[in-house]
């Protein structure tokens, strides 16, 4: 299955869009004039949509089986949600025009903060961080700019982190000029008390912990208020990483257990399209102590009327700035929106149950063969080490197989505190039997594994692509096409 | 449920293979204190299709669409016509419903346009390479001032008058936390001018934009030689990435990195996003960039294919020494922007291009022909800023009750900056002569 | 022309492959007499989308929809919901652009999807098998006539007086030209009672609605058994498929073929068409049906698969002798339909039509309140014909400038026969009860 | 590639809507209820979603790659076309709210007329028929209609209908009361003269003829002005069969050749989508001997009013009925106006020619190994015969290996008078890219058969099923699914 690149099939004098013809004569643009030419092909609209739909199929996706991606909550994304994303009155808008023009879009933006609020049990969020990492930095900005109102910045510049954790986490925090500390997870898979309480011994230069809970094994930290006691005494604050909200949803509020800042990844717990890789969305939920050092912009209402805020004036001002142009993932929103509707508490509430149903299902089916990283039940996603597997065959082959099974391999080799982990999320949106066929199929690979099957070192075999060099792409990365001359003279 | 497949008998069966009394059982880990009893308070039970999409709609009926009527609101947003296969396409379940493409096997859909996407961008901006793209516009110039300074190991960043207030607010944020000192000059509608002279010895880039915010074009290579002279790099940002059809694109100027908002090709407005940020640079400092990459390689049959790469740079390997903590682009946005591309080709970007210029500069005639008017950009592309009579916010409030949304008013974007009575107004291709007639007579009663 | 991919390198190239002078050398065969000179006058030039796009919203513009307000016409089409996931489906390029499933190895999904479809409409119409849809509800009535006097060898067809008008017309004109009698009875809104007595030895079939033109849902087994007493066959006609999931289905009346119009599960009002004609009968009389059949069988490897079948009853076979000249069906409305109808399954339907009926019971309520309404149909599903003083054409005009839609004035159907008081309504699921209010209050004030 | 059935997989107590809650306690329904239950399953939308995109990737599309079946004109469909004809405006309007309420439907519909007209050169058109065959029929019963207006329809019976002709033409005639008289085909592959002068010797029973043109064999007919005074000389009207008129868009007008009546099928010359086999639309033109046999309902316009006439009323109405419920295919007509103003007169034109263009490429490149059935250039489609296959190896074969190159096959064994008839219809928006492609894949299977390769009996090896047993389908049919132990009970 080879589509050529439009660079090979496009030509620059060939377009598939038509255009009025202008009227020439008229340039204001006082010389400044692209001098060559852009070198960019077109196609005919039927050349371009083959094109498009041809690599399409190329891809695996929700909408074709099961994608048990752990960790990245792989759910049935609804149309209604598009549909209603694409309504002029939420499409056709522009984040500039007067404001008493876009009362409705005002209006969605603080119910779905409304629902975000309730759900999460704080009183206040942020909505315009465009993804979950872009969260994690508002919340930690947050945390930073409380700091800066203590005059602690300069010196509360420690923040834990668990060995488990998201790579985002120390990523954002470092980014947000804070200093990482590791702490270890414990034989149950969660944060290490002793590891941690020993870590805050001096706890003069503590910023703050993120944590993700449920955590990254898939586990509930049983000792989250104690965590969150502890880190408040040290005076440092609680960043909850979200990302397995999904499980909790409607069991637990992150405010009943002292979370202090928390993002929400629309597309994992709220079904906006994960499209390839995004775009996300990650309001941030903050608690009392952090609610006035939101970034800016905000919606207020006042008798019946939607103000945004779009700068906080004055020198009193706590806001740590802006994160981005305009007011958020608006399109994100309305699919968001939609979808609480659709499910309400109820359903909400119901989703979450049948996705810890549903991996605990598949937890103790594959158990069978598989060796569970941790004792007990787990939350919405099962977690394996690769234990079980015969010398020589990895956690990479037993993925790689599951794509010749028509499945999407699992998350592999995350969490890093589990060896060749394999990390198991089937959603609420699996049916029993859809889970059966799945269970089997990665039983059978699974025996294989464990009795050493060479064969499976060679899958995929049935994939649009056999197994992709990796080495080469990074070693003499090729980022862009080339005409093949130019290559061959490099 | 609609969404919910399992059955009442389903569950009942499933806790049974687990061994499980109930659903409770998995929820013990939960403090007690923090148990919730029953539904939480506060929000409504769940509702039909049609149910919601009235309620949801009721919401978007409040709101004024841009192709109601005459509309002229640009300043980083642009309303441009997006050929319904663009939509068709990100539509496709297989697109739309996949994760980012970490199983390269079962993933060249996405990969292989994002290759195109990288190179069509690279193409746009006359750089040699592109990412994969970043969350939109104004997060991509606050990581190249990061970048900026990771490859200068220099700790100042120098922001042009002329950038996006917007952009330029997120970039210090960004900087700040990282101790990065950011040197703001004065807004202007001319202000690159003022950059050359603004780059010292510890400045690490400075960052300007064309068209800027005001709508002037500027060539920047004066600019980029006095930052190469001082070693330090010039960013090129761009809001309009029409523009570049017509206009002369970063790597003309010699920038060092470009970045710039995509949203005009491909992508709705959307009130603000999602969009998609073009991020390009030149090849030596490709191993510096922030955010996801993909490169062409081959598989076990040798056959072409691409993989997601140098990933080195990224958080999920390097954790707290990664380049950025983005781990997502802007996927579905990316593809748009690349199918709407894949359409135009050269040959209708510059047509395109051509016509939002023309648009513009019968706007610029007709509000010129407007007593009391002063056109204030003195080169631009589809975009500029004018002065009139009076307070910008009353003129376009009485415009707005003549049908005619009038453009954006300087002070909201730079409060207390004296350009209260500045109005910037863009127009596009979807811009018709009868809106620019419409706009000058209603200019004129409400001036009167 | 974003359409054609040649370009004229392309054409020039191409001409002088083949060895031809000009594209005029492929038209030597036309007549010069008939050969057009330049473009054919009177028409417009090729336009951009954006233009078009503009063109076709004008005149969408001066429509009123059905979702715009209180609205309750019916009478053969009616608005219901349709999921956001059927649109979905049935824009997926592989179902939109293929073709009528000839090569079933490469066209499994269309095949699949019909044999399901036949399985459902089976179901619903509680009859043995059915074919893979017809144009619509009117011609798959006038194709049951003809197969009735085809199967009976006999030249009369009975048409209820509860026969949508336009239902019996369509039928007349096939039947007319094939030089078969047909006996229209008058109408009435409790019309189908009458069947029976008009069923003679020469009576190929008698053809009954439930719920009728008028909303009366009617047991025809007394019709069914006075048929097969004569050796005739019962037709059974409905034109909303909604209703099957509550009212007696023709299956369970005795009828040897049932047809109906499918429209109401999965498609739109679309002023009238496409819609999706249902075709079922019993298993005896399956290859007398026209149109086309999908059967199940099996591949080379013994794989279940599913082909177009029975295929020498067509006229790309059988030609002059075929049941029928049809060669397409209802292709995506059928795929469509059953993608809404496997989203409902019988729990939704069965949902769906109590949620109908209590909608057309409310208002039935609620306009029986209004001074001067006189209900006359006397058992309904989601539809009813009402009297009302004064003329019904006046009154809808006058309820119309009150923002209401009130339904068909009997007359447009029935011009002529003494109707002109009567008002025919349908409520569907769609229908509120502020709907309904504003209905009754509306018409209060009409006929005050 | 298995898809199991939604009865396999779904329940009678499972679905995939939510719906508000029935308030109870209303009937009046007078006792005529369903008594048994329907039996029909339901899926979850989740379910439902991923059983349609599966049993989708099963199917060959025009979006996939070039779709060569002659006569069918699978050109590319716009998307455009589909937004346009999904507009509310159009697509949530009903066939008998007010007439007032409708006017740009009414507009729309007086708009397309025009095109029709002007592009035919025919003075009237009925837009209700619902297919090409139902246009036919619309055609045939307006010539019906004039031949009772002149009291001959009990004498003038016979229709003249050519041996090439699509299978409709004949079942059409017949359901119309005429009886057929096939005429042969001459060496040409057009009308033979003589044999239809020597149809007409006698001529007090004909009532007309159907001729396709361009016809079926892709060729033009020569003499089709001389075929349109006989005819008319004899007595009868000519109807045309528009399958084709795609070849001769703004090069032909078939007002100007003599044309009584003809159809146009929408989603051939004007890019509705096929769907699978349908839905189709047949707008049939009429002369003006015919105009006034035209059908309820039409639209007129009057003082920029426009009405839509749903009776003929009064004694004197020469109209010969309804042919259907309702107005016409609207969902057609916005999408065939869409095609037709995006194109305008200019690019109708050059479509026609780079559709004849390209077939005229095709049957070039191909008569190097094929046998073209004709001499000479073709119009839109290329006709070859099985003439070059080695002994065993029919068109059937050619046409299945065609499937493992990645092609739709093209039409096989039509028309009837050539035999093992390949049809090859490539329409104008393949690129010559493509055409290349295809005609190397092409050769190369024919180079295959005219060598006698026994491997091409067993095609197709590369797609979702293998040859499927007709036979055993058309033996015992299965035409809907039945509990499985209701079958073995059989």
């Amino acid at each position: 299955q080879r589509e050529d690149l439009i660079f090979e099939t496009g030509s620059t004098t060939k377009t598939g869009v038509d255009l009025p013809t202008p009227k020439g004569g008229m340039d204001r643009l006082g010389g400044v004039t692209r001098k060559k030419s852009v070198g960019l092909p077109g196609l005919s609209e039927p050349e371009a949509v083959r094109h498009y739909v041809r690599l399409s199929q190329q891809n695996y996706a929700i909408d074709l089986g099961l994608f048990p991606l752990g960790s990245c909550t792989m759910k049935h994304n609804p149309r209604l949600n598009e549909k209603v994303a694409r309504m002029p009155g939420f499409a056709d808008i522009h984040p500039l025009q007067p404001q008493s023009t876009v009362q409705g879009a005002l209006e969605l933006i603080d119910q779905l903060a409304t629902w975000l609020k309730t759900l999460t049990g704080m009183p206040a969020v942020a909505m315009s961080p465009k993804a979950g990492a872009h969260g994690e930095f508002c919340g930690m900005m947050a945390i930073r700019g409380a700091l800066m109102a203590r005059g602690e910045i300069e010196t509360r510049t420690r923040v834990l982190v668990p060995a488990s954790a998201h790579g985002t986490n120390p990523a954002t925090a470092v980014q947000c000029g804070f200093t990482v500390d590791e702490i270890k997870a414990d034989a149950r898979g969660r944060v290490d008390m002793e590891d941690l309480k020993s870590k805050l011994v001096d706890s003069s230069d503590i910023a703050g912990i993120m944590l993700t809970n449920p955590n990254t094994c898939g586990l509930f930290e049983t000792d989250i208020r104690e965590i969150a006691d502890l880190i408040h005494e040290a005076g440092g604050y609680f960043y909850c990483d979200g990302a397995n909200f999904n499980a909790i949803v409607g069991r637990v509020r992150p405010g009943d257990l002292g979370v202090d800042a928390m993002h929400i990844n629309l597309h994992k717990t709220f079904s906006t399209p994960h499209g390839g890789g995004g775009p996300g969305a990650g309001p941030t939920v903050l608690s009392e102590a952090l609610a006035d050092f939101a970034p800016v912009p905000f919606v207020v209402e006042e008798d019946g009327v939607y103000h945004l805020v779009e700068q906080r004036s004055g020198e009193g001002s706590d806001a740590f700035g802006r994160l981005c142009a305009f007011h958020g993932q608006m399109g994100m929103f309305t699919r968001a929106l939609t979808y609480m509707l659709s499910h309400g508490a109820d359903g909400l509430k119901q989703a979450a149950e049948d996705a810890v149903l549903n991996a605990n299902y598949l937890q103790s089916r594959l158990k069978k063969v598989m060796t569970p990283a941790f004792d007990g039940y787990c939350m919405h996603e099962a977690l394996f080490s690769d234990a079980f597997t015969a010398e020589g065959i990895e956690t990479l082959d037993i993925a790689k197989a599951m794509i010749d099974e028509g499945y999407h391999p699992m998350t592999m080799y995350f969490p890093l505190v589990v060896h060749g982990a394999m990390l198991i999320e089937p959603t609420e949106t699996e049916s029993k039997a859809e889970l059966d066929r799945f269970c089997e199929s990665l039983l059978s690979i699974a025996e294989k594994a464990k009795a050493g099957d060479e064969s499976l070192k060679g899958a995929p075999y049935l994939a649009p692509k056999r197994r992709l060099d990796e080495t080469q792409a990074a070693r003499k990365p090729e980022l862009r096409w080339s005409e093949p001359d130019k290559i061959a003279a490099e | 449920m609609r969404y919910l497949p399992l059955t009442p008998e389903d569950r009942k069966e499933m806790l049974a293979t687990i061994g499980a009394a109930s659903i409770d059982d998995f929820y013990t880990d939960v403090p007690e204190a923090a148990r919730l009893g029953g539904k939480i308070a506060g929000l409504p039970d769940h509702q039909g299709e049609l149910a919601v999409e009235r309620h949801m709609g009721a919401l978007a009926a409040k709101n004024r669409t841009a192709s109601e009527g005459p509309f002229f609101v640009g300043c980083g947003a642009y309303k441009h016509h997006v050929p319904a296969t663009v939509d068709h396409i990100i539509q496709r379940s297989e697109f739309l419903t996949t994760y980012t493409p970490y199983q390269p096997e079962i993933a060249q859909g996405t990969l292989q346009t994002l290759f195109e996407f990288q190179s069509q961008v690279a193409a746009l901006t006359a750089m040699e390479v592109a990412n994969a793209s970043m969350y939109d516009g104004s997060t991509a110039c606050a990581e190249a001032a990061v970048m900026a300074c990771r490859v200068t190991r220099r700790q100042k960043v120098v922001l042009s008058g002329g950038l996006h207030p917007h952009y330029a607010a997120a970039t210090r944020t960004v900087c700040e936390a990282q101790g990065i000192e950011v040197v703001q000059l004065a807004p202007g509608i001319d202000a690159e001018l003022a950059l050359a002279e603004a780059v010292d010895d510890e400045t690490a880039c400075v960052i300007g934009q064309s068209p800027n915010v005001f709508g002037t074009v500027t060539d920047l290579t004066p600019v980029a030689d006095a930052a190469h002279e001082k070693k330090a790099l010039l960013v090129s940002v761009f809001t309009e990435a029409v523009s570049l059809g017509m206009t002369m694109p970063p790597g003309e100027m010699g920038a060092d990195i470009a970045v710039g908002e995509g949203q005009s090709i491909g992508n709705p407005l959307n009130f603000g996003g999602p969009y998609v940020g073009l991020f390009a640079c030149s090849k030596k400092l490709m191993r510096q960039m922030p955010g996801r990459l993909c490169g062409e390689t081959v598989d076990a049959d040798g056959n072409r294919g691409f993989v997601l790469t140098l990933s080195t740079r990224e958080q999920h390997i390097r954790r707290d020494k990664a380049t950025s903590n983005i781990c997502t682009n802007a996927g579905l946005c990316t593809l748009a922007f690349t199918a709407h591309m894949t359409l135009l080709g050269e040959k209708g970007l510059g047509h395109l291009a051509q016509l939002n210029h023309e648009a513009a500069c019968m706007l610029a005639d007709a509000l010129e022909g407007v007593s009391g008017v002063e056109l204030l950009t003195p080169r631009f592309f589809n975009e500029f800023a004018f002065r009139i009579p009076g307070d910008a916010g009353d003129v376009l409030e009485k415009l707005d009750g003549l049908g005619v949304v009038g453009g954006v008013r300087a002070s909201r974007l730079y409060p207390g900056k004296g350009l209260d009575d500045v109005i910037i107004a863009a127009a596009t291709e979807c811009t018709s002569e009868a809106d620019i007639k419409a706009y000058a007579d209603a200019l004129v009663k409400v001036l009167a």
